[in-house]
This record gives structure tokens, C-alpha cells and sequence, in this order.
């Protein structure tokens, strides 16, 4: 059988690319959606304009949406499966924030649009300004950034800014071996170099380890807490106080705040700046890799140097776009925020409200600690500590006995319905498997995806080879990363091409 | 409780599988001296039937279309109209809740939706490679002055002052603690950039915006005369591609745009969506994620993320970006819009662009006093001279629910009598008369 | 392995129902839309009262959206693919119509609303009334009827009427033994006893035989045109005229619509009532079964008749309900007609406007006729008369040869990711398999289904098996109808339950 | 070109592969005399961006709560809160655009999404079975009632007068040609059904509303005393039997509905659903498709369409009924709907639905000359007496754009001091007092 034989048989369907479907000698008919003719002859001087749009698809609509449907059926998704995927706080997205976030009269609004005619979206970032703060307990908060290493970004730029301003010159900053990628990047493009601090035996930064990194050169310290093993990092007040009597600030990752809403009064912990992700833990979709946001919020040490604008209300209960200051940071975007994200995640906020808030950390660190009590027969955990809103295991036992690995674990895993846990990450785990169910799932679907874990470390002492050669259940068999770099097609027209 | 399954019972028989009393138990490695007190200072909770009135009364609390308002704004976002089947298909759960996709076999709907993306993307500039998405076109010319700085080891970044003033805004914030210097190129009367200050020597880029910023189209041809230096085209409306030259056939370097006309809406600001293109041979400098081509197990076309050894997960602080999360979706959606529009769709969208806009133009330069500011043609866009100072003037065409246009001199305190107008081919020969008319009266 | 096993690495995933999802000890717990808090005492006499509600199930939004999203990724629809599936005009289904019929301005207008504050509502019954006369050149319209079939019931009972009100004992209706089942039941339904028309060689009735059945208790003869095998009735004139020579009045089943939009004047034809399926010619999508709408039009002869009410324009411009009177039929269902449907018709219809209707049925016709032209060499064709917007084939040929039958081919299609076409109707047909492509779907999408039915042709002689124990690719294989049929389980606690 | 995907080239090449010159050869076998001249009369084609105007201003000609009118509407159709899932859920496209699931490998989810929507009605009406849908609750009632002939042939049908009305007309409708014969049961002062005249011998069934017309709760205990006799209960709005005793407790053999108020918006009268359970020893009598639970060849359980031997496509003129094309779709936002509100949901918003009427109710019986008309209890809706012409009543009320109910000289010349008012569970105390308030003014 010829290998389009094969395909036909096993749970495939190939959508063809849109450039595979295009009509091709279909002169100027297009898809009907508002008037484009011209009674006018007016038109652009011959040398300034295009003379062809080449490689660009032409289809009906009917194309279209079957094109678009058919891809659709091709993702895993939330809405479709549990989707425990570590340090991404894969949670219900509620509908309604969709509905909310996409009434005409918030997508039909301008940027641009006048103060005084657009007062009821600045009431909305101020309320969710407001809301950052008093979830956090910090002093102010800038709905500027666009995603989370943003936020790294605008948090490490005001950092520096305030350090510049004392006159001082400090140009390290220290990051812990379990950060996330982006902790590290954010901070070299701002200019910083990166000192490591070594997590100790129960994952967490000992004071001492801090102590001997920190010098004058060191503008701060960027830490993830709970830090990305799910595990609290139970010296950080003694760390925080520690590094500003050094005259170094406290950088927050705020990414794994799913486990500490409500918990944890995040001035107390002598943060200066932290940013949030509200893909994460107020449950904006997303959307296969954004776009999400990711706030920052400050100590009064950084307040004047957070970017401009944002929003102030006056006496008279208008609000307004805060002026530039000489100390606040630039723009790093243009407008204001990711505005659609930020209703989504006050929407989130205010079904929740006061009373429950602090609920979502409850179920969240409940349903971790579910996990954990129920794999920790059959899967290694590097790391006894308590777990909070999620648990990193690793593939030790199973890649002892049968070389099975984590990667094999997780495509598996795909075989059962389920989208795998985080690989791989934190680093300073070998194989690590990272596992955060949230809030949002009812326990029979995590007693289901504990079957199907529990099933995978028996298939593998007794199988290898199914979970090896994983998944078989999905469509597709492993796909070649190897290959895609090697030799990188990139556009459909790319020239390299290898078929 | 809202969103959260669990019952009471779930609750109990799993705090005794786990071996607690209560929950409160699992936050004991918390030192008491951080806890959170008393409840946070937020409104009550709120059903779902209350959520929808909290926000449609806010909502309601804006000038819209819905009270009889039009806009004539643009600079940088603009209004066209959307297809229904954008909203439908992009809103799909299965895109919208989905992850960034690093497990292949399982995300080809956003990993071939994406590909394809990067594909009409890097045809419509012209260009051989784009990435999967920035967050805006601002920091997208942000992250190309860097690319430029790794590429060509220069301080000089020239970059034209006919650039939208944000994303100059940008680029200050992300170069101003890397070793480069950004040097304003002046605008002439005509529009257009002039490039005499130029020192090639020591220039890493050069930067030009096409469209400008004042709807002018730049005379890209300059482009092939810069050599080693890094050219870069930063584009606030890709759809301008339709009718223009695009970059690609200047030989530029890198190109970046604005996507939100693909098909996306103003929403406030965002989310909008960076685009950001560059030829081949850069592509290990280029920053962001990338979709590429492979085949799976049992040879079936399949794609992946790949070349991410660019990037922070792998690299750390040696990444070509600190990007993570990007604007997938919206992406996504200009994707979709694009394939609507299809190839004669966009040609014939951005002719109808540029007939509105000068036939708006055209119109009002009859009225006494209206002057036209810089003489070289324009696409969508056009910045007037007013007898009257533009904000006197604003209020007063405010007065009959028309947002007439962009006061320059919010960003240039000498511009108080230009204005910076939009039309775009949403607006009905109707619509631009009753502005006409609006106009005359409101000088 | 356990079945279990089979199921985990076959392509299927098993989506448990709302009860075994349903938590169990869940007290009062409720998501929450809208406030249900009573402060009154006031309470129902426990007499009246419900003890509990069983049998009920419980969950959160969450497992609601989930589940739906999964049972939905198991349905086959247009919008994933071609659905050929004859008699059943399965087209696109513009998402533009949907957005507009939803519109809240729409959707939350109480049928009891007064007319004055209901005109735009009025108005758009009105301007479809008049466009389905305007397609179809008959003289009046009633929106009222909720599907064909109820269409069905309405026309008939108007014949009847017609009869009646002359004083006419005409009990025995004229139905073409290729007709659809609702015909005939229709007809039951009213009263009438069916008297069967054979279609002659070419698949369509002969002046001949009508004029052999048709006697002075024949109130009248059911036609469709084209008729089920997608074949013009082409005596239909003379037949119309010697029926109403007779003083029968003719019925025609107008699902066929879609071969004949801008083709054919009905008037012309001799009809005196005909039944329109929206959710076929016009677009309205099928919803796995319904609502659609089968709005009547009538000639002359029938308009008294026209259930009330339906929509009069007055001299004044204003829109307004009819008057009944004494001819009129009554009700066949509350308020006016299944509206929501209604809107997205007349969308379709304006979408074509009065330039590009006739395009529909044009370009229809077109493509069946290309499917005929390429599938003749490889199916049994048992009529060959000409074809307009439907082409029926049989499984003669496969059948003959290895025993594959219409249901196998139907079953391997399947694979292929297409629809199965309509199988064993019309009736008259051994085998049938009734292919309708509509005017939606394009030549690349057509060819891909072409090359699907040779190849099964091909299979069939080559590999018989693969075709007879199709599907293989779905996951599901042929399920058990009889089974099903023979102890019925219809209910979640049916108590004879089969496991 | 609309929707039509083929291009002038493709048209060409199908038309060559056909081997004719033209598509209107392939019409050469509709006799010319009935061919089509000219253009239809209908208006001009319209854009994607027209029709959306066109139909929004068609909407904007109805009175709306966005204009601020509130509505006291009910009789047969209920405004009730539905939760967006519904229609996120339901309008997406493999449910949407799937057609009746005659195929069921590849229709398992609309399957097995009906087979769960008839075991919530049933378990809602405490019967046995529950078919998949029907157009509406009038027709299922009507079907109801032939159904009871063929199970009991005896001629007479005792319809209480206190179903709605237009139920009745339209059972009048179906059963007009058969050998049934309707006799109506009076209503006594207390709202209920008056059984008196009842000939248990000749009856074939005998139906009851369950609320009634006028809101009112029937005593169904009486159904148990009619022996061999169909009981038939009308029903419609299905949510009251979270709080009233089900029909299935007191042996009725008929249920019928109108699923409206289960998340399916009022959309003008329609599409809504109707429901129809019966007694499991009635299976072969019950119109309509079923839901059947099976398995598949490997023994995976699945669903699939089952005793169709009942229907038009099997059995032609002998079938139980004619309807082919159900309300599936809506069926299906029924069962989404009650899955989202489950048990504990529908027993709040039943208690929450009849104390909104009770409130309002007893409010208004405070205002002099305003009296109750039915002593019996009632649900969430209820007549009262007014002291002036309800016409005059109703046209006060719209200057203060409320509807205010409705008029029941509508459907009894004498009733014109009656009206029909409801109150479900979204007005708030405020609409409420509001209402009361108006109403005062308005008599
Ligand atoms: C711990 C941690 N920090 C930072 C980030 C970066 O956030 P974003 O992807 O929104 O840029 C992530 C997200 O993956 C994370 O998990
Ligand atoms: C020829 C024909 N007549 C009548 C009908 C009945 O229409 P409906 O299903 O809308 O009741 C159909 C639909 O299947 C049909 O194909």
C-alpha cells in the first residue's frame, strides 16, 4: 500500500494548505464583505505601486471556514481535555469573559478616542489596577505590558531606572538555576548580566547562597515564588530584607501567583515588583500561545518609575491618563495594554469577588496535592518539599528499568486524552515531569488522568515499547524537530523545500 | 462557587487521601509572618447575569458607532471591516484554548494555521521568512533595531522621524541600556525622509516607516543605497501592501508591521498584533517563535516549532529575545482575514483605501483655509493645515459626534493646527459628505 | 488486552455522559448565572410539590463545556467537510446568517409583542413572503410550517379545504411510488388514502398513468420536482393540466427547490401549492436534524385557504397580521413560524439578490452533472435521464461483482472524510446512492471526492474487505441498529439496560 | 459570486468534461413553457457589510430592552436567563451544520448529546421515555392526542379549556381529518379543570395543562382516576417542575412541552422545541425519532437512531406521524442548558420563578379594583381583574414603554378586563416596584 494508503487508514486527514486550494485563474473575483468599487479615477503613480501579489491565497469563504474548522479539529484544547501543563495554569477559560471582552462597543473603540468619550474604559483599567493591588497588597500597578517576559522586562527597565537614579551603577542581577528562561533573557536585554544562585536540596534559595552572590554590582534579585517546583521559597522574606539592606530590589515572578491569591500578602514579602500573568492565574485564554497580558505591580520604591500611561481618578471621579513623569519609564508598547485580556481577567476577578477569591488558590494547591499523594508510588519525586499549586516529578524510575523517558511518558499520555505535563523544566530537574491541574478541574477527570499516569508507569515496566513509540492514538506519530531545523521551511514558497 | 467543580465531599475525601485536615494545612511551608490578612479590597462576587450588566453599563460609558459616532482616527489602528467568520473561527475553543503548541502532534491546527500565517505575512512584504507573532508593531521594531545591532556591530541606528512617535517611544525603551544610539532622520516638506545625515560607516540601521506616519508614502528605492547597513521598514497597515510596492522589492532587510487591520479590532489598544519579516540568511538572529515544515514517524507532512535554540527557554540570557507568550491568536485571525480577502481581495481593499482617503482629501482642500501639509502622495491618511487651532477645532466637530481626526500636536507642540485624518473603506460616499459638511462648519 | 485497552489505542475516545460526570453529594451547590436567592417565605403547598428531582444531572460549567466540545469533535458537518448527501441540500451555511438571526434585538422579541412595536420583525416576514412568491411566481405565501413535512401537512389540508368548501368528496391522493416518506404520511395524516404512481423507464410518471389512477375521489397528485432521482418530471405540464381538468388541484414537494431557483415559473407549471425547504435551497443550517422552516406558497385557487396569520402591507406602509376568515385554515403550531430560520433565508436570498439567484441553481446543476460525468465509468447509472442538481447512482456494479453494497461504499467514504451520499432512496432504485453536491462546494473539494469513489470502485474489485468492514478511520466501527432496535434503551436510567 | 466557489475557468473545464456548451444545456429537459423569464422581483444583491445594516436597522424597528422596554409576556413563551454557554456551544459548526444523524459513526455527538436530552425530559417529567424532539409543544400535543387515538380507539378527546389556546387550535387542526371528536372541559372559578363531564366509555383521552393557560396549578391527582383512559398533560415551560410534582407521579401517560424556556430565546415565537414522553409500553405509538443506546462491532458503546420502523422514511402512510426534520439544534441548547443549571439549578430558579409572580402578584392586589381572578395557586404567571378595559390598561403601560401583559379578550371577547402577567426570574425587586408603580398610574 502506498503511503496515502496508510494514511487513509489510520486516523489522518490531511488538510491540504490554503495555497493547495487556491483558485487559480480567478482574475478579480473575491469574497463579497463590503463595497470596494471605485467610481473615482484616482489612482497611484505606476512607479510607487505593487505590480503583483504573488503567492498569496485566493478561496472562498466556504474554503475558508472548512480550512479553519478542519485545523481546529487538529488541536488539543482546554475546552476539549484536562491540559495539566506545569507553570501554565491551564484553567477553565469562562465564556462569558469571551462574550464580555467582545461587545462591539469595547472592539469598536478607538485607542485614540478622547478621555472624556472613552471614561468607561478607563474606569475598567483602573478597576483592574486597582484589583492587581489589592490581590497583591502592593502599592501601584501599570497594565502596560503584553505578556509576562514583558512585564520581566519593564520590571528589570524600572530596576535599573532607580539604581540610575541614585547614581548608582549596578549591572548584575541574580536569578535562581530553577527560573524560568525568560527571568534570565529579560534581564540581559536589559542590559543586566546574569548571576546564578543554586536552588539546595529541597529546591528553594538558602540565604547563604544569596549572601555569596550579592555584592555592590548586584541591582536585584529575581525570584519565582513559588518557585517553578511548585515549592514555596520559604526564606524569601530573610532574602528580600537581606538584599535591600544591600541596596538591592526584589523582582517577583509572578507567574505561579495561582497558588498564593489570598494567601500571601506579597508586600510582606518585600517584593518591589512583580508582574502577572492574567493568561495564568485570571484565566485569559491562551489562544495557542497568546495573547495574553502581564501586569506589573510595585512597591513605593519603584511607583515613580512605572511606565506612563495609566490610569488616575480625580476628585471629581473622572478618570484620566496619568502624565509622564521625569523618572517614569517610556512606553514599551504603543496604547495602553492588551485592553481585551484586561476585561477578560476583571471579568474573572469579580465572579470570584472577595468572598471566594482566595478559593481558586485553595482548590488549586488541593488538587496539586491530590496529585502528588496519588502518583508518588509510581513516579520519582526529586523533591520532597510541600508542593503548592503544582508537582514536579521526574522520569528517574521509569528511564532506570526501561529507558522510558519523560518525553515518552508525555506522548503517551496524549494516547489517554490528555495533554502531557510540562518536560523537561524546571532544569535543575533531570527528566522532570511538571504537573498543575489548577482549580477549574473536577475530580473525576483528575481521577482519570491519575488512571491513565498510574496505567503509563505500569506500561512501562511491562510494555516499554507502547510507550515508546507513542502516541499511537492521535493522528499523528512523532514529529521530526530535527529535521525541521536542519533544514528550516519557514513559508509555503520557501525554496529550500525538501519534498 | 463559580468555576471551581470540586464539592464538599470531593474536598473532604481528598484532604484525606492526602492525609491534611484542611486545606489551610497545605500552605503551612508559608512562613506566617508573609500570610495575607482579611479579604482583598474587591466589589462582591457577581453571577454571570450581573457580569454582563457591570460591563455593558461600563461599556455604555464610551463614545460608539451604536450612539451615532463616527471616527475618522487613525495613526496607527484603524477600522475595517471585519468578517464575521473571523470572530467565529478564531474564537473556536480549540484555538483560543490551547496552549503554544510544543507538542506538535496535537497542536497541527495552530502550528499549520501559523505557517500559513508566516507565509501570506512574508508574501504581502515581499520578504522570505516571518516570524509567528510579536505583541505589537511597536516592540516589533524594537526587537528588529536589536536584531540590526547583532547583525551589524555599529552604534548608529538612524531612524526616521516620520516613524509613528510611539514606536520611536519603543525603541528608545529597549535600546537605552544596549550600546546604541538612535539618531533622528528629518522629514522634508514633501512627507518624505531625508536620508543626507546618514553615515554608513557607522550606521547599524537605517529606519524608515511605510507608509509614514503622516499617511505619506516613502520613496523606498533609497533602501538599495545603504549597503551592509541594515534597512528596516516598520509598517503601521500591512493591507497598504495591496497597492503599494512592497518592501521586498527594495531589497530591505527587515520588515516589521502592525497587524491589527488584518482583521482585528481597535479594542482600546490591543490586543494587537507584532508582524515581523527578514530575509533568510538572519533567520538565527531573528527573534520569536518560528513554525516550520517536517514530516512525522511515518513520513506525513506535519509542522513544528523550530530554530528554537534562538530562543529564552533554550538559550537564557543569550536568547535573540525574552519573548515567551506572543499574540498566536491574533495572529491566527489575521490569517484567517487574509485567506478571506484572498489575494484580489486585498488589492482591491487597499485601492478602495486610497480612493476614500483622497477623496476625503480632495473635498475638504476646496474648503477655504484647509491646506494639505506635505506634498507627496499618500495612502489612507493625510495630515491637513487648519485656519483654526485642531483642538478648537475637534471639540467642535465633537459637538456633532464625529471624532474628526489625530491632533499632532500631541506628540509635536508646533503641529497645534495640523490634523492627522483617516478614511478608510468603511466609509460611504454618504458618510464623507456629512464630514464635509460637519467640517465647514466646525473651522 | 481489555477492550479498555483496545479503545485507548484505536482513535476513540470515550466521552462519559452527564451522569457519570454528575457530582454526587453536592448539597446545593449551582453555577451561577443569575441571582435565585428568595427573601420571601412565600412557598408552595408541599402538597403540590416536587419530592426530588432524580434522575437529574449535576456539574460545573466547566464539564458542561467540555463535554459538549467533545460530543461535538464527534460529529461529522458541512463545516468540516463535503456532505453529499442527495435530497438533503447540504450547502454552506453563511456564518452571516447566524450572526444576524442572533442578534439580541431579534432573539429577545416576544411573539405576543404588539404589531405597532413589532413592525421590523413584520416587515422581514413580509419581504420573505414575497420573495419566496417572487422565486416562485405563485400567487401568496404562508410562513407558518415548521419543517417540508409540516409544509406538507398545511398543503394538503388546503387541497382538502379547497375540495370541502366545494362540497367535494375527495378522499384519495396521486403520490409518485419515487416520493419521499413524508408525502404519503402527510397525506395519511389529513385523511387521505394514497394511491401509488409508478415511474415509467426514464424514472418519471407518465400522462398516462395518472390518467389510469385518477378518478373522481382524487382530490389531488403529490409531485416533486425534479423528482428524487434528480430527474425534471418533464409531462409535469400536461399532468398539472389534465389533474386540474379533472378538478384535482397539484401538490409540489418543492425540497428539490434548489436544481430549479430563477429556472422554472411554477405557475406555469400548474401548481397549486408547493412546500419550500429553507434549511435546503435557502441555506438555513440543519441543526443534526432541525429546526428548519417549509414555508407554503399557493396559487390562486389555494390562497383563501392560507393558515393565518400571515403578514399584509397596509396602504399606509405599516405591516400588520391577516385577519382569519372563514376559508382559512387554522393553526398547525403557535405563533408565526420558526423566525429565527425566517432571518437567515431571506439573508441567503439577498445575498444573491435578484442578479446572481438563478447563479444557485446553475452552478448545482453544473456540479452534479460534472460528478455524473466522472463517476458513469465506475457506477451503476439506473436511469439515465438527464440529471439536474442530484445524480443517483447504485451499487450494481460492486455488488455484482464482490457483494459490496451501497452501505459498504456509504461506510468507506467515511474514510476517505467525506459524507456518505443518501442510500437506498428513492425507493424505486436497488442500491441507491443519491449524491447532491450543491452550488457551494468547489472543484478542488469535488475532484477530491471523485478520486475518493473511484478508488472505492477500485477497492471493491481489489480489496472488497476493506470496503465491506469500512469504517476503519473514525473511531467507531458499524454500530449495532439492530440491537438497538430490539430491546430499546432511550433513556440514561432505562432499567433495561443491556450491560 | 456569493458563496459559489467556482471560477470561470473551473466552469469551463466541467463544462468541456460534461461535453456541453453551456450550464443551461444541461436545463434542456424543462419543457420550455415553464421556464423562468426574467429576473425575480426581489431587490439587489448585498454585501456581507450591507446585510448586517440592513437587518440591524430591520431589528431596530422592534421595541427592545435596549431601548429600555421590560416585558411581563408570557403565555406559551418565557423570558428566562440563558448562560452564554448555550449558544457558544450549540452554534458551533459540527453541531450546527450536521444533518439528522441517519449515519451514526460519524454522528455520535449530536447522538449522543439527544439520548441524554431525552433522559433529562423524562427524568424532568418523571415519565419513561422522551422522543428527540418535535416542532413545538402545540404540535407535539396534537400529535399527542392521535397518538391517544390509535392507543385507545374510542372518539372523544376532553381537552381542558384552560390549555392554550392556541394549542387547542392547532389539535383542532391535526385532528380535524380524523375520526376524533374535541370536547372541551370548562374551567371553575378556582382556575381548574372541571372533569365532570367526562365519559370515561367513550373517551380516548383526556388533557390537561400542567401550569394552565392562566398560570394556574392543576390538581392532577384526578388523572389517576381515568382508568383506560390517555391522560394527557400540555406543558409549557418545563422549569416549573422543579418545584410542582411531576406529571409521571400521578400516572399520566402523556407528557407533551414546549422547551422554549430550557435556554432557547424567544426569537418572535420560533424556532423553539417541543417535547414529548410517554409511558415505555406506548413505544411503538410515539412519533418522532429516538435516541437508542447500542454498540459498536468492537463493543463501544454508542448510539444510534432506533425503531424508525415507526417513521415516514420506513413506513410511509402507515408511519405514527409525517415529521421528518425535527427541532434538533434546539434540543440540543435544551439539554445544554438544563446540564448547566442541573438538579439544584432548576429547583432554585422553579422556587425562584413562582415567588417572582407571588411577589409582584400580591403588590399589585394592594391597588384598589385590582383583583385576582383564579382563587387556585399559580406559578410564575397569573390573571388578574383590572378595574378598566385591558386594551386601555396595556396602552398606558407602552407610554411607559412596559408590555404589561397580556390581553385575554385576545382569545374570549368577555376577558376584556382580564390580563395574563408574568414574572420570572430576571426582574429584580427593582423591576418589580417599578411595575407596580406604573401599573398604578396606568388604570
Ligand atoms: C515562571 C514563568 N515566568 C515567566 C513566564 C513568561 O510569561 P509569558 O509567557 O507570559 O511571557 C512564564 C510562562 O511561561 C513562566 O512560567
Ligand atoms: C423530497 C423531500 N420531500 C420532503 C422532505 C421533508 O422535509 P422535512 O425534513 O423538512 O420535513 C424531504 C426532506 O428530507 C425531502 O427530501
Amino acid at each position: 500500500m502506498s503511503s496515502k494508503d496508510t494514511n487513509i487508514q489510520r486516523g489522518y486527514q490531511h488538510t491540504k494548505n490554503l495555497w493547495e486550494k487556491t483558485h487559480s485563474a480567478n482574475t478579480d473575483q473575491c469574497n463579497e464583505y463590503i463595497d470596494l468599487s471605485i467610481a473615482s479615477d484616482i489612482s497611484l503613480d505606476p512607479s510607487l505601486a505593487r505590480k503583483k501579489l504573488d503567492n498569496f491565497p485566493q478561496l472562498s469563504e466556504f474554503e475558508v471556514v472548512r480550512h479553519y474548522t478542519q485545523l481546529s479539529q487538529k488541536n488539543f484544547s482546554i475546552d476539549a481535555g484536562m491540559y495539566p501543563l506545569g507553570s501554565c495554569t491551564m484553567k477553565y477559560n469562562p465564556k462569558i469573559n469571551d462574550v464580555v471582552a467582545m461587545n462591539h462597543k469595547w472592539t469598536g473603540l478607538h485607542p485614540y478616542t478622547p478621555e472624556h468619550l472613552s471614561q468607561g474604559a478607563l474606569a475598567l483599567m483602573f478597576e483592574l489596577q486597582q484589583a492587581l493591588v489589592a490581590i497583591t497588597r502592593l502599592k501601584a500597578c501599570s497594565l502596560h505590558p503584553a505578556a509576562g517576559a514583558h512585564g520581566e522586562l519593564v520590571g528589570v527597565k524600572m530596576i535599573r531606572a532607580y539604581h540610575d537614579k541614585k547614581g548608582q551603577q549596578r549591572d548584575v542581577i541574580l536569578v535562581p538555576d530553577s527560573a524560568h528562561g525568560t527571568n534570565p533573557a529579560s534581564a540581559a536585554l536589559s542590559g543586566f548580566s546574569v548571576r546564578e544562585l543554586s536552588s539546595n536540596a529541597q529546591g528553594v534559595i538558602d540565604l547563604e547562597e544569596v549572601k555569596a552572590k550579592m555584592d555592590d554590582r548586584v541591582a536585584g534579585i529575581m525570584m519565582t515564588v513559588p518557585n517553578t517546583l511548585g515549592v514555596f521559597e520559604k526564606n524569601i522574606c530573610e532574602i528580600s530584607q537581606f538584599v535591600h539592606e544591600q541596596g538591592g530590589l526584589v523582582y517577583c515572578d509572578g507567574a505561579n501567583l495561582n497558588a498564593l491569591v489570598g494567601q500571601v500578602d506579597f508586600s510582606k514579602m518585600g517584593v518591589d515588583v512583580m508582574h502577572i500573568n492574567l493568561h495564568k492565574t485570571f484565566s485569559t485564554p491562551h489562544g495557542g500561545g497568546g495573547p495574553g497580558a502581564g501586569p506589573v505591580v510595585v512597591s513605593d520604591r519603584l511607583e515613580p518609575f512605572l511606565p506612563r500611561p495609566f490610569v488616575e481618578k480625580t476628585s471629581e471621579g473622572l478618570f484620566t491618563w496619568s502624565e509622564a513623569t521625569d523618572d517614569s519609564l517610556g512606553r514599551f508598547r504603543t496604547f495602553y495594554g492588551n485592553f481585551g485580556m484586561l476585561l477578560r481577567a476583571l471579568c474573572y476577578i469579580y465572579a470570584f469577588g472577595k468572598e471566594e477569591l482566595s478559593l481558586i488558590s485553595e482548590v488549586a494547591v488541593l488538587n496539586a496535592n491530590y496529585i502528588r499523594s496519588k502518583l508518588i508510588d509510581y513516579y520519582h519525586l526529586p523533591f520532597e518539599s510541600a508542593s503548592l499549586h503544582e508537582v514536579v516529578f521526574s522520569d528517574k524510575l521509569q528511564n532506570k528499568q526501561n529507558h522510558v523517558t519523560a518525553l515518552d511518558i508525555a506522548k503517551r499520555l496524549m494516547d489517554y486524552g490528555f495533554h502531557p505535563p510540562t518536560m523537561y523544566f524546571p532544569l535543575i530537574v533531570k527528566g522532570a515531569l511538571m504537573i498543575e491541574p489548577t482549580e477549574t478541574e473536577s475530580k473525576t477527570e483528575i481521577d482519570r488522568f491519575l488512571e491513565a499516569m498510574i496505567r503509563i508507569a505500569k506500561e512501562s515496566q511491562e510494555t516499554p515499547d507502547l510507550v515508546i513509540k507513542a502516541p499511537h492514538n492521535v493522528g499523528y506519530k512523532r514529529i521530526n524537530e530535527t529535521q525541521a531545523a536542519r533544514n528550516p521551511i519557514l513559508t509555503w514558497f520557501d525554496s529550500s523545500s525538501v519534498d | 462557587m463559580r468555576y471551581i467543580p470540586l464539592t464538599l465531599s470531593d474536598r473532604k475525601q481528598m484532604l484525606q487521601d492526602i492525609g491534611v485536615e484542611s486545606t489551610q494545612d497545605l500552605f503551612s511551608s508559608i512562613p506566617s509572618r508573609c500570610r495575607f490578612e482579611g479579604q482583598p479590597a474587591l466589589p462582591s462576587k457577581k453571577n454571570e447575569s450581573q457580569l454582563i450588566s457591570y460591563f455593558s453599563e461600563l461599556a455604555d460609558q464610551n463614545q460608539s458607532k451604536f450612539k451615532g459616532w463616527s471616527s475618522y482616527l487613525g495613526a496607527g489602528a484603524y477600522q475595517h471591516f471585519i468578517p464575521s467568520v473571523v470572530d467565529l473561527l478564531s474564537s473556536r475553543g480549540e484555538f483560543a484554548t490551547a496552549y503554544t503548541p510544543y507538542q506538535p502532534e496535537i497542536s497541527q491546527g495552530t502550528l499549520q494555521a501559523i505557517f500559513e500565517f508566516q507565509s501570506m505575512i512574508a508574501a504581502l512584504y515581499g520578504m522570505e521568512v516571518s516570524n509567528a507573532s510579536m505583541y505589537d508593531g511597536a516592540s516589533s521594531l524594537a526587537e528588529a533595531v536589536l536584531m540590526a545591532g547583532r547583525i551589524r556591530k555599529q552604534r548608529n541606528v538612524y531612524i526616521s522621524q516620520a516613524v509613528h512617535p510611539e514606536y520611536i517611544d519603543v525603541v528608545r525603551s529597549y535600546t537605552g541600556d544596549v550600546d546604541l544610539e538612535l539618531i533622528m532622520l528629518p522629514v522634508g516638506n514633501d512627507g518624505r525622509t531625508q536620508i543626507e545625515n546618514v553615515d554608513l560607516e557607522q550606521a547599524a540601521a537605517v529606519v524608515f516607516a511605510q507608509p509614514n506616519f503622516f499617511g505619506v508614502i516613502e520613496d523606498l528605492t533609497v533602501c538599495k543605497k545603504f549597503g551592509d547597513v541594515v534597512t528596516i521598514v516598520a509598517n503601521t497597515d500591512p493591507l497598504a501592501f495591496g497597492l503599494l510596492q512592497e518592501p521586498g522589492a527594495f531589497d530591505v532587510d527587515i520588515v516589521v508591521g502592525e497587524g491589527q487591520s488584518l482583521g482585528n479590532p481597535l479594542h482600546f489598544g490591543g490586543p494587537h498584533v507584532g508582524l515581523l519579516c527578514s530575509k533568510k540568511k538572519y533567520l538565527r538572529q531573528l527573534p520569536g517563535r518560528l513554525v516550520g515544515k517536517s514530516i512525522d514517524e511515518d513520513g506525513r507532512e506535519a509542522y513544528v516549532l523550530t530554530l528554537s535554540t534562538r530562543e529564552q527557554h533554550i538559550r537564557r540570557q543569550k536568547a535573540t529575545s525574552n519573548i515567551c507568550t506572543n499574540h498566536s491568536l491574533i495572529a491566527l485571525r489575521s490569517a484567517i482575514y487574509m485567506a478571506c480577502m484572498g489575494r484580489n481581495g486585498v488589492m482591491a481593499l487597499a485601492r478602495k483605501n486610497y480612493e476614500r482617503a483622497h477623496t476625503l482629501c480632495e473635498k475638504l482642500l476646496h474648503i477655504p483655509g484647509v491646506k494639505q501639509k506635505y506634498a507627496s502622495d499618500f495612502f489612507h491618511e493625510f495630515v491637513l493645515e487648519l485656519p483654526t487651532p485642531t483642538s478648537t477645532f475637534l471639540a467642535n466637530m465633537e459637538k456633532q459626534n464625529i471624532l474628526a481626526g489625530i491632533d499632532l500636536s500631541t506628540w509635536n507642540a508646533q503641529s497645534d493646527r495640523e490634523i492627522l485624518i483617516c478614511a478608510t473603506e468603511v466609509k460611504s460616499d454618504q458618510d464623507l459628505d456629512l464630514y464635509v459638511n460637519a467640517f465647514r462648519g466646525a473651522l
